[in-house]
């Protein structure tokens, strides 16, 4: 499938989907609301999606981008889809129904950027400790991937 | 004297139907490292496996955000220890592809050839640490015979014996030792002549049989379901071999064969790990003897700045495919980077294979998954 | 020639001339005490430093070799700390069984020292049941594992303990068959008698293939009832990190660590009379010169180096092979050794009917 | 038909063992293929590779000159603010003023021998030297000056 095919069939399932071709992959930006029926159908319809090889989160200051890297065993052809996400309150709809290692991957998200991943059928901590360190501000919460994260008995500043 | 109710309350902190939870790790002899399994049993049957992460975890993706693109290399180093030349490897690629800086062909071959070195020095441990978990000590020591080789090169050409370091953006960081060649292949003379020791000693072993067949089955859909990469998923039948997919460096160039298995159970991941230590030595014999000479590193800016804009590499480390993924905007340090670490997806399908065997098949399922903490809390 | 026949003699008429009988039986008991808890604790010493000198040089180590000449005075450094370190109780354990059990495990072994020959005429107490003593003592030692596990209020340790269980009864089964038929070959219980039958030729090689298998199979069964790799399944480090002794330390962790090795010896010994004559010296037919010759050799050296040649294939079993899996091991026992020992038994009772046997 | 299968498994396990119990009996019965290293014992003869990285050192020559100009390549390159340059003016008898190192701390501690800074070194000042015995019981020992007292730089390194 070239490109122009990927475009054109995730038109038609996204029409809101933007494309970026500047990278390696085709990169597309959807609406979060329309993140979830747009990945069942990549992984069970004509794209045959099958190998999410990486879900990561990242956060540009004004707001949190959600990355999954999509490729399939028979094709061989690669697409990153992406998400933008509020800072303050991301939610996005979980996709560990579609592959089943997005269950730790987000919930590696969930604790380093506070992104809450809805329908998640385990979402806790996975690698932090489950209580928050005493004497931090509960307000901004704790998520440490972020770039306004401060840390000041951890983080040395060189 | 005592209370006989207080015990039982106690050995008894369970769920319904008697089941009994026990921490295994995170000072387990069989979680080599600090992994921290919840296992719920019920008898010495599994029914449930949930890993506690983060013991190790130093936040290496927030660190390298603070370094510059030659000094994230040797951070890798500290992830999957086994594979650090190939980590390293990884991330320097990623800083050529975004530069696109020429890298020499003598570093092109040197670099494939310690990435293959490094992979069997990983697999042998690994035979040696696997065999433990099933009760075979002697094994190890046989195994790490032939590892201290690979080590003592790696020492002599890279000064150090497990964090390299020996790779720069845009080659080596000096040449090899004159005496490389000779030593490595003094190694495959004496790997050639042992290989043979592991088959009457483990492979061919009826015990080590009945322990790992049918044991831990990982469907091949189930393997790419969880994202299982490396040996784990071509025990499966799953084709994941990045050096065959996506060639870097020089393995378009050499011959060797993708291992792969059908079976997706505890013996087929050994017996691929095995096999490949042999498609290893056979990629290092094509190569060791075809160095080409010249420069060792490719001219390079004193300082890099990597362009604005997403990359992504991938390599085959020994325990799967590595990633780099790093948005950059524009300057000296990544805004963002993100380790795919391949024993991270590897430790999340151990729930789905363990489960329903008994805790000895735990050992053997957990073993051929040949989890390295660090690289799963990264 | 040495004899250890000579200095029992000698002093059991001294005794029995000082003082009344009754004060001579009793001081015998005591001097039979002290030597047994002697011999305990130098064959403890030896044992371990043994399988480590022996598991050394299979793994291409060196393996103990600084305290003293080679390493020797290791395991009195070793029992030296042990004794010091302070022995820990759990906080919820049963602190009653939980002290309780090491001397039980201790005990069983203490018990089967009793009826072995350990050279011509050297033997505590010859008792006419011998064989049937030893087998039904032997299988007492699950209580006290049982009890450790139990007591210790540790799951890892309830476990081991239940996987012990297991273990123990099945396969005694095997090692009680393999042991009946040498009964079946000697006709008789009595460990002196059995030792007598083999003075033209030991029970292994006179007994044809049968006895072979019987001596594989009981091989196989003690290895497993010792708890010993590949069967050591109640303690398997690598699952449960140290089995029905995890919650263990300093002295009564010592004292189960040398209980497993009396108990090694202690089967290797029974093995030995059963199967290699005991302190019999090796006779070879009518070779009248080679048996002569042999016959210069102590019979008490003959009985240990028999003994210590069967605990090193024991060690040489551990340090090879992986452990099995709880329920192959019970497949082990129940599909395989029952069935064969059974046959086995059979095929002998024909052949000491028929009188096939040399 | 099953007996022979019975028989065949019971004769193949056994000669499987068999074979092992071989090897490692192999091994037994010779002492020459022992592989320990009796360390502390061995030091006089143990060959250290001359590129390992152990610390990092600044040789000096006979009259006690080092190379290093304090141009703070070393403490740039660094990741982990190992090297501290605290750099003087030294005057020269013509009256020209000249930059040098009053002291190049190292700390010891905090080295990850990654190499970079020898790397970086324009006037190779430093250099990795192959000495790993670095315990001491005190943690300030492992914080050092790597220039000898009175040491000053050689004649013709800008």
């Amino acid at each position: 499938m070239t490109n122009e095919e990927i475009k054109e069939y995730i038109s038609s399932l996204a029409p809101a989907a933007t494309f970026d071709e500047t990278g390696e992959w085709l990169n597309i930006l959807v609406e979060p609301t329309a993140l979830k029926p747009l990945m069942a159908d990549l992984r069970t319809g004509k794209m045959q999606m099958n190998y999410l090889f990486c879900l990561t989160c990242v956060d540009f200051k004004t707001h949190l981008t959600m990355v999954y890297h999509l490729s399939a065993t028979t094709h061989r052809q690669s697409i990153v889809i992406k998400a933008n996400l509020n800072r303050d309150t991301p939610v996005i709809e979980t996709v560990c129904d579609i592959w089943r290692t997005a269950e730790f991957l987000e919930r590696e998200v969930f604790e380093m950027f506070g992104v809450n991943f809805t329908n998640h059928p385990d979402l806790r901590k996975l690698i932090l400790e489950e209580e928050n360190p005493k004497g931090f501000d509960e307000k901004k919460g704790y998520w440490p991937l972020r770039k306004d994260f401060e840390d000041p008995i951890n983080m040395i500043k060189l | 004297m005592y209370n006989q109710t207080e015990i039982l309350k106690d050995t008894s902190e369970l769920g319904a139907d008697g089941e009994l939870v026990i921490n295994m790790g995170p000072q387990h002899p069989a979680t080599h490292g600090v992994l921290h399994l919840v296992v719920t049993l019920n008898g010495e049957t599994i029914k449930k496996i949930e890993p506690h992460l983060g013991y190790i975890h130093r936040s290496i993706e927030k660190m390298c955000e603070s370094l510059t693109y030659r000094q994230f290399i040797y951070v890798t180093s500290r992830m999957d220890y086994l594979s650090s030349h190939i980590n390293n490897l990884g991330c320097a690629l990623l800083v050529e592809k975004g530069m696109a800086i020429e890298v020499p062909d003598r570093a092109k071959y040197i670099r494939v050839i310690l990435s293959e070195l490094t992979r069997i020095a990983s697999h042998e441990l690994w035979l040696g640490a696997m065999a433990m978990d099933l009760g075979a000590f002697t094994p190890f020591f046989y195994a790490f015979r032939e590892r201290e080789m690979i080590t003592d090169i790696m020492e002599d050409t890279c000064g150090a014996r497990l964090t390299m370091n020996y790779i720069v953006p845009g080659g080596l960081m000096y040449d090899i030792h004159p005496d490389f060649q000779k030593k490595v292949k003094a190694f495959i003379t004496q790997f050639k002549s042992k290989v043979t020791e592991y088959e009457d000693l483990v492979t061919n072993n009826v015990i080590f049989q009945s322990r790992t067949k049918g044991v831990g089955i990982l469907s091949a859909e189930d393997a790419i379901s969880y994202g299982c990469t490396g040996p784990v998923a071509r025990a499966s039948g799953v084709s994941c071999d990045i050096r065959k997919l996506y060639p870097y460096e020089v393995y378009d160039k050499v011959e060797f064969d993708e291992v792969l298995e059908t079976a997706g159970d505890s013996f087929a991941r050994y017996i691929v790990r095995v096999k490949e230590m042999n498609q290893s030595i056979r990629i290092i014999e094509q190569l060791i003897d075809n160095i080409p000479e010249g420069d060792f590193v490719g001219k390079t800016k004193n300082v890099l700045k990597l362009p604005k804009g997403e990359f992504y590499t991938r390599v085959e480390t020994a325990r799967g495919e590595f990633g780099v993924y790093v948005v950059s905007e524009g300057g000296t340090t990544p805004h963002r980077i993100k380790f795919r670490s391949p024993g991270f997806s590897n430790l999340s399908a151990l729930n789905h294979i363990a489960a329903g065997s008994k805790i000895g098949d735990l050992m053997a399922s957990m073993g051929t998954l040949d989890l390295v903490i660090p690289d799963i809390d990264r | 020639m040495f004899s250890l026949e000579g200095i029992t003699t000698s002093v059991q008429d001294w005794l029995f001339m000082k003082f009344n009988p009754t004060m001579a039986l009793a001081m015998e008991c005591v001097i039979v005490i002290l030597l047994a808890i002697s011999l305990f604790a130098i064959l403890g010493l030896v044992l371990v430093l043994m399988e480590r000198k022996v598991a050394a040089h299979i793994q291409i180590r060196l393996g103990p070799n600084r305290v003293g000449p080679g390493g020797m005075f290791q395991t009195v450094a070793d029992t030296l700390k042990l004794i010091m370190k302070e022995g820990l109780v759990p906080d919820m354990a049963d602190k009653f069984l939980f002290n309780l059990a090491p001397f039980v495990v201790m005990m069983v072994g203490m018990l089967l020292l009793a009826p072995i020959a350990f050279a011509k005429n050297f033997q505590i107490w010859d008792i006419n049941i011998g064989v049937l003593y030893i087998s039904s003592v032997s299988s007492l030692s699950v209580i006290g594992i049982l009890m450790a596990g139990w007591a210790s209020n540790n799951k890892y340790s309830l476990l081991g303990a239940m996987r012990s269980g297991a273990q123990i009864v099945s396969y005694e089964l095997s090692a009680g068959f393999a042991v009946l038929t040498i009964v079946v070959l000697t006709g008789s219980l009595q460990i002196s008698e059995i030792v007598k039958a083999q003075e033209n030729g030991w029970w292994i090689f006179k007994g044809h293939i049968p006895a072979i298998i019987a001596f594989v199979l009981y091989i196989i069964a003690v290895t497993a009832e010792t708890n010993r790799a590949p069967f050591d399944l109640a303690e398997a480090e690598s699952e449960l990190t140290a089995g029905f002794h995890t919650e263990y330390s300093g002295m009564r962790f010592a004292l189960f660590f040398l209980a497993e090795y009396i108990n090694i010896f202690i089967v290797c010994a029974i093995g030995a009379t059963l199967f290699f004559g005991g302190w019999m010296p090796l006779h070879i037919g009518n070779w009248a010169a080679f048996n002569h010759i042999m016959d210069y050799i102590p019979s008490s050296v003959w009985f240990m180096g028999k003994t210590f040649f069967l605990i090193f294939l024991i060690m040489w079993f551990r340090w090879t092979f992986p452990r099995l899996r709880v329920d192959q091991l019970l497949n082990l026992e129940w599909k395989y050794l029952l069935p064969i020992s059974l046959f086995n038994l059979l095929l002998v009772a024909i052949i000491a009917i028929l009188g096939w046997h040399f | 038909m099953f007996l022979k299968e019975y028989i065949a498994d019971v004769v193949n396990g056994v000669s499987s063992l068999l074979k092992g119990m071989r090897k490692t009996g192999y091994y037994f019965v010779h002492p020459k293929e022992i592989i320990t290293e009796q360390y502390p014992d061995n030091r006089a003869t143990l060959l250290m590779s001359e590129r390992f990285k152990g610390e990092v050192v600044m040789p000096h020559d006979a009259q006690n000159e080092h190379a290093c100009t304090g141009c703070t390549a070393c403490e740039l390159a660094c990741p982990n603010g190992t090297i501290k340059v605290v750099t003087k003016f030294e005057v020269s008898p013509e009256g020209k003023k000249k930059k040098a190192i009053d002291a190049l701390v190292y700390r010891l501690e905090l080295c990850t021998m990654c190499n970079l800074c020898v790397v970086a070194c324009p006037s190779d000042a430093i250099k990795m030297a192959p000495n790993f015995e670095h315990s001491v019981f005190d943690r300030t020992k492992l914080t050092k000056v790597l220039n000898q007292p009175g040491s000053k730089i050689r004649e013709g390194i800008e």
